[in-house]
């Protein structure tokens, strides 16, 4: 079964077979590496550029407006805040030229902590992301999910972010969410899609056939049923909540837990039914938390649910500090960790109506 | 002005045919016309900011008659700032669109009342949203580029842009992402040097003897031009043109040209008189060579003026965009840009 | 009485006189122009720039290691978005040195809408300002404050940035608001400190004698007080809700108005004792509206003052478009004006408990 | 390897004292025992990641020795990046701190064990903080220049980085503000070239010939040396900062280096065996001149080793820091960088 980079591998590689991606590039992406984590051994049509982030979002949005379907990458979104203007104009390109010029494009990269990757390999990217109008934002918190989402985004007629959760690079799939066609045993997915130590020059991956699974945009998944609280979550933190849930229903605490998948468009149906529900509502995410996009979630259930409400609803995020740092504690200090979600929740879970 | 810029020497007598120099005498006063118009209307208060191209026609009228227009990568992409109008006009662009953009009429073709005006915008021709950030298009440039060196053909990829600007990483990003010995792209690099960004000298800021040295280091073919001669323009960027498109290799090639009309309307659009005026200098020399007469060129002039104020007067009643239409085209359903 | 401009004028002067101001440099900012908006007309220390905004906060951030307090400015703040790395590098400086390296240095650039400036002209900075730890944030709605806070900026021993709204750069102190020393009259001020048009290489501006007069970070201004709504703003819409709330006192609505003035630190304070009183609070600021340093204050509102409502905390914000667009219609819809504010301001004040 | 990157003529026979070779050799073992501990501490698990200079011993000892180390501006600024442990250690930095980093113990001095190992930071010597993404150090360097140019004397900024990292926008930035006719400014900017950005090779991405050329253009003073040989880059250093310290001018230096270990441990910080070890070719010279036998050298290496070992120890039962510190020196209350 695959892991996410697994996962997005095949991914790319179904999207240059079968949805005419035409490049896939960044630094390290093409041979020998196939990128930082892998995520692009084997694929064709991948390349390697210049050290340079600015022409990495210049060039996929040039060859965006030439119709190709492409997916750029930023090799730590930390390296991505040099190119938030270049960003900008591709979220307006068709705005701009008032529906003339669609513009099709994948920024992938990955976000967050998990690493120790301290201070410039462990930001997050979902406030900076959703504060940028015009592009469709994924992050997936599975390898199936990573799989439909990237599939989505590569198709989508718009720019795209695909924002990969660093810790979960080489987390799998649960049992019954395999991507259909692939081998179930992991060691025999490796031998025929993981790049050899060493000599790579002769080396072709075998890919498994793997179907279109497109996960919509706007779709989110509710990965656990609940009555007592609502918890919305994505990426990193997603497993950490559904992990404290399941620890909290042993004190007879009945958690719901969301996992969004794509920050815009977003599943608020989702969302809004179940806060109607529970009454308590928690998001949970990693970026710091001061302009967050926790607190836009948080404003719109104030806007629309504040009379469905038991408790205030809350946010749990990353500290306001300049970055994560090396140290094991630092860094468990600076983001939500499973310890402090599951006290979040307890905590909301018997706040006074 | 420094040494650095002293004056370019002009190229060797024109082959050009007299056909040609008469459309290409036309289509300056019309761009000129235009921008006039453009000016006028902004010190009326038809349109709320003016910036242009009046002083670069010389160079951009020939540009604009030299790129081969159409859509997809086997046609050129042109990356344009917001001094080519007279590019525009040669290239076919009715000018009663750029009024329509300065007054931002719901009509205006480019962006539906929502971009300054000379912000050109159209997909059938390749021309992809002028965008006021500097030197941005440097970056997007190797990307439209890459697309033609795959498809083949003789489809290039033109990127303008001024003196200053060239001083942002984009315009370093687009020397290095066409030279890469990996794949080197067909991209026409231009700077238009005005000596000036904004009130800001070029002599205090530019350590370059010439703009065009840049290419050097990156065995970029590159070369300075008189861009106020359109003979020496039009040959200039043919032969450049022909360079890129055969070899499917990066040209830079940097025009000397004038500001005739200041920065743009924050400086108060006024004429200028310190600067060289391109029309004035070929129009003596159509005079001369008995190709066209004064007379002739005062009806021209005369004739494209009116047709601009009749224009004018059209625009000035059209619509305005709603309001509400704020929120319109932000994502798109489909593809527009592959479908044929 | 001197406009905003002119304000900003005043406090590079004495800052550069009496407080170590070694720079003051930008895009146009030295002579013959001395700014965009003429903010740095006579200044000594002012020069020009080439035309590189990440040249121009680097040399920011150098010039204030070696210990010179500097004003760099970005012509717009449109065009700061390709700085954002090495600005959250000079936000995280004194922290990632552990208290080692301190960095004195101000970024000033006019912000937001107001003058049709179009897409690349009427940005808001302060949703991506207030996202980076490590600064603090000024943004004045009144020449006294933009020349008490711009003096703090100056001498503060960290990164500052200096928000000024573009829309508010003409309008003058309110009666009894000057600053001290500065003539009553406007066209007397204008012959000392306002460049001559046409030939300047032989003028010299005369300075009135104004003192020292900071306006600490943290501490906002209650504009109006009130009892029955509390409104939060800053910048170009503070006195569009100032306005609104003097129409709507004559509908026997009471309402009070806070100034901000500065974003981080933020006086909550202020607000907590406001709508503590009110119960009911509305936040209004021009940037787009999702991820919006509004959506902070909404929910710290919930956070802390959750069972103190009566009401929804709201959030007035703009429209979340890429860009506002030229025309007249475009730009009103696209961000608050008077009449929204007073809507906004008057649907809370009835909202049921 | 291109022909690009032939190798580059050593420089004539040295003029360096024996004392000085002996003290270089000195911090070129010390260096090399200081990255081997450091991978051997990231194999052993204490420590998450190694980045270190391996292999440019050669070049960046001779830089160290030759800084002009203080606070202020009469004093060189120092705006490294992650390969310059060599270089610390030249100017007296002492190896266990970087230990401490390494382990990112509350002692590391530069960062509390917030950063990376090898991102050095002193207030004291005038180096700003290392940081880890590409190349912005080359926007920050003309502020302390300007600094420095303004407050008269010898002082100089100093900025180093890859041959990988030029393609980034802020070297020209760098190239760009440091040579304005305006004001030039005392800047040695330092590339050392390895031929590689982690597995990207430099011929594929570099279409100039040297990355020297690129300061031509600009007029300013360029070379590309042989990094791997310690006497010509003694000399070589010694030569461009006498120019850029007298001139206040700028001056691009290309050292060509090797990469001993890889990348970083990302990419497993084994030995590579292709790459030439300018340890090993320094060592044969003072041998064959009879300035230090190779058991004097083995004796040396072996007291640095036991020295680090021990330090090692050390380090390994200093304190972590407190999670709760997170919140701490966010801001200053104090101006210190102004404070003598
Ligand atoms: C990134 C960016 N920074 C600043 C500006 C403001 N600005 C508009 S035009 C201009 C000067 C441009 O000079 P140059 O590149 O020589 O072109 P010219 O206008 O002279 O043709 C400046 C600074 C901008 N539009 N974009
Ligand atoms: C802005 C940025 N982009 C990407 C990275 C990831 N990265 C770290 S080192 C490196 C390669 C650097 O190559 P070079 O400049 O040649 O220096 P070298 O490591 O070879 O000494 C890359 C891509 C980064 N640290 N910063
Ligand atoms: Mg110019
Ligand atoms: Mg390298």
């Amino acid at each position: 079964m695959s892991n996410m980079v697994q996962a997005i591998r095949m991914a790319l590689h179904v999207a240059e077979e079968r949805h005419d991606l035409t490049d896939v590039f960044g630094e390290d992406v093409g041979p020998p590496l196939g990128g930082a984590f892998t995520a692009t051994q084997g694929i064709k049509c991948a390349w390697n550029t210049p050290l340079d982030e600015r022409g990495i979002v210049g060039a996929s949005i040039g060859l965006g407006l030439a119709g190709c379907r492409n997916v750029g990458e930023i090799q730590f979104c930390d390296y991505a805040y040099n190119t938030i203007d270049l960003l900008k104009l591709a979220g307006m390109m068709y705005w701009v030229s008032n529906g003339d010029w669609n513009l099709p494009m994948t920024i992938m990269t990955p976000v967050g902590s998990g690493i120790r990757g301290s201070i410039y390999h462990s930001h997050s990217f979902d406030a900076t992301a959703t504060h940028i109008p015009g592009f469709k934002i994924a992050m997936p918190s599975t390898p199936r999910d990573a799989y439909g989402l990237l599939l989505s985004c590569i198709v989508d007629p718009n720019p795209c972010f695909f924002l990969v959760p660093k810790a979960l690079m080489r987390v799998r799939n649960a049992p019954g969410e395999e991507i259909p066609g692939e081998p179930g045993d992991d060691r025999a997915l490796s031998k025929l899609i993981d790049a050899p130590l060493g000599d790579r020059s002769k080396w072709q991956p075998q890919w498994p056939e793997t179907p279109d699974l497109f996960v919509p945009f706007g779709e989110g998944r509710t990965v656990r049923k609940g009555r007592d609280v609502t918890v919305v979550s994505y990426g990193r933190t997603l497993p950490l909540c559904a992990k404290a849930a399941e620890e909290l229903s042993q004190e007879n605490l009945d958690v719901e837990v969301i996992d969004l998948r794509s920050l815009w468009p977003y599943d608020w149906e989702r969302v809004k039914e179940s806060v109607s529900r529970t009454g308590r509502v928690l998001f949970v995410n990693e970026d710091t938390e001061v302009t967050n996009f926790g607190e836009h979630l948080v404003r719109r259930t104030t806007d629309e649910l504040f009379y469905h409400l038991a408790a205030p609803p809350k946010l749990l995020a990353g500290a306001f500090v300049p970055g994560i740092g090396l140290a094991d504690n630092l860094e468990m200090a600076s983001v939500p960790q499973l310890p402090s979600i599951r006290a979040a929740i307890a905590e909301l879970a018997v706040m006074e109506a | 002005m420094s040494t650095n810029l002293r004056p370019v020497p002009s190229a060797p007598e024109s082959q050009i045919s007299p056909e040609l120099l008469l459309r290409m005498h036309e289509l300056m006063v019309k761009a000129r016309a235009l921008e006039e118009r453009l000016i006028h209307m902004y010190k009326q208060g038809d349109g709320y900011f003016w910036i242009g191209g009046p002083g670069e026609e010389a160079f951009n009228v020939p540009l604009g008659m030299l790129v081969q227009k159409g859509r997809g990568p086997q046609f050129d992409y042109c990356h344009f700032h917001y001094r080519n109008s007279g590019t525009w006009l040669a290239m076919g662009g009715d000018p009663i669109d750029s009024l329509r953009q300065m007054k931002n009429t719901v009509t205006d073709p480019f962006s539906g009342g929502r971009n300054f005006v000379g912000h050109y915008s159209r997909r059938e021709w390749n021309v992809v949203p002028v965008s006021s950030p500097i030197e941005v298009q440097h970056s997007m440039a190797p990307g439209t580029a890459l697309a033609q060196k795959r498809a083949g053909g003789r489809g290039i990829t033109i990127v303008t842009g001024g003196d200053a600007g060239t001083a942002e990483g984009d315009f370093s990003t687009c020397l290095i992402w066409s030279s890469r010995p990996a794949n080197l792209l067909p991209v026409l690099m231009i700077v238009t040097n005005n000596k000036w960004g904004i009130s800001t000298a070029y002599q205090g800021q530019h350590g370059e003897k010439r703009i065009s040295e840049r290419g050097k280091a990156f065995g970029i073919e590159s070369k300075t031009i008189d861009g106020n001669d359109p003979e020496t323009s039009y040959r200039e960027i043919a032969q450049a043109m022909e360079y890129v498109r055969s070899e499917r290799k990066p040209f830079l090639l940097e025009a000397m040209v004038s500001r005739l009309y200041g920065h743009s309307s924050a400086s108060g659009a006024n004429r200028m008189t310190d600067e060289a005026d391109c029309l004035v200098g070929f129009e003596r020399k159509l005079e001369e060579r008995g190709l066209r007469s004064r007379k002739e060129m005062d009806d021209l002039r005369a004739r494209f003026t009116a047709q601009l104020q009749e224009a004018h007067k059209k625009v000035r009643d059209e619509p305005q965009p709603d309001g509400k239409t704020i929120h319109d085209n932000i994502f798109a359903d489909r593809d527009l840009v592959r479908e044929n």
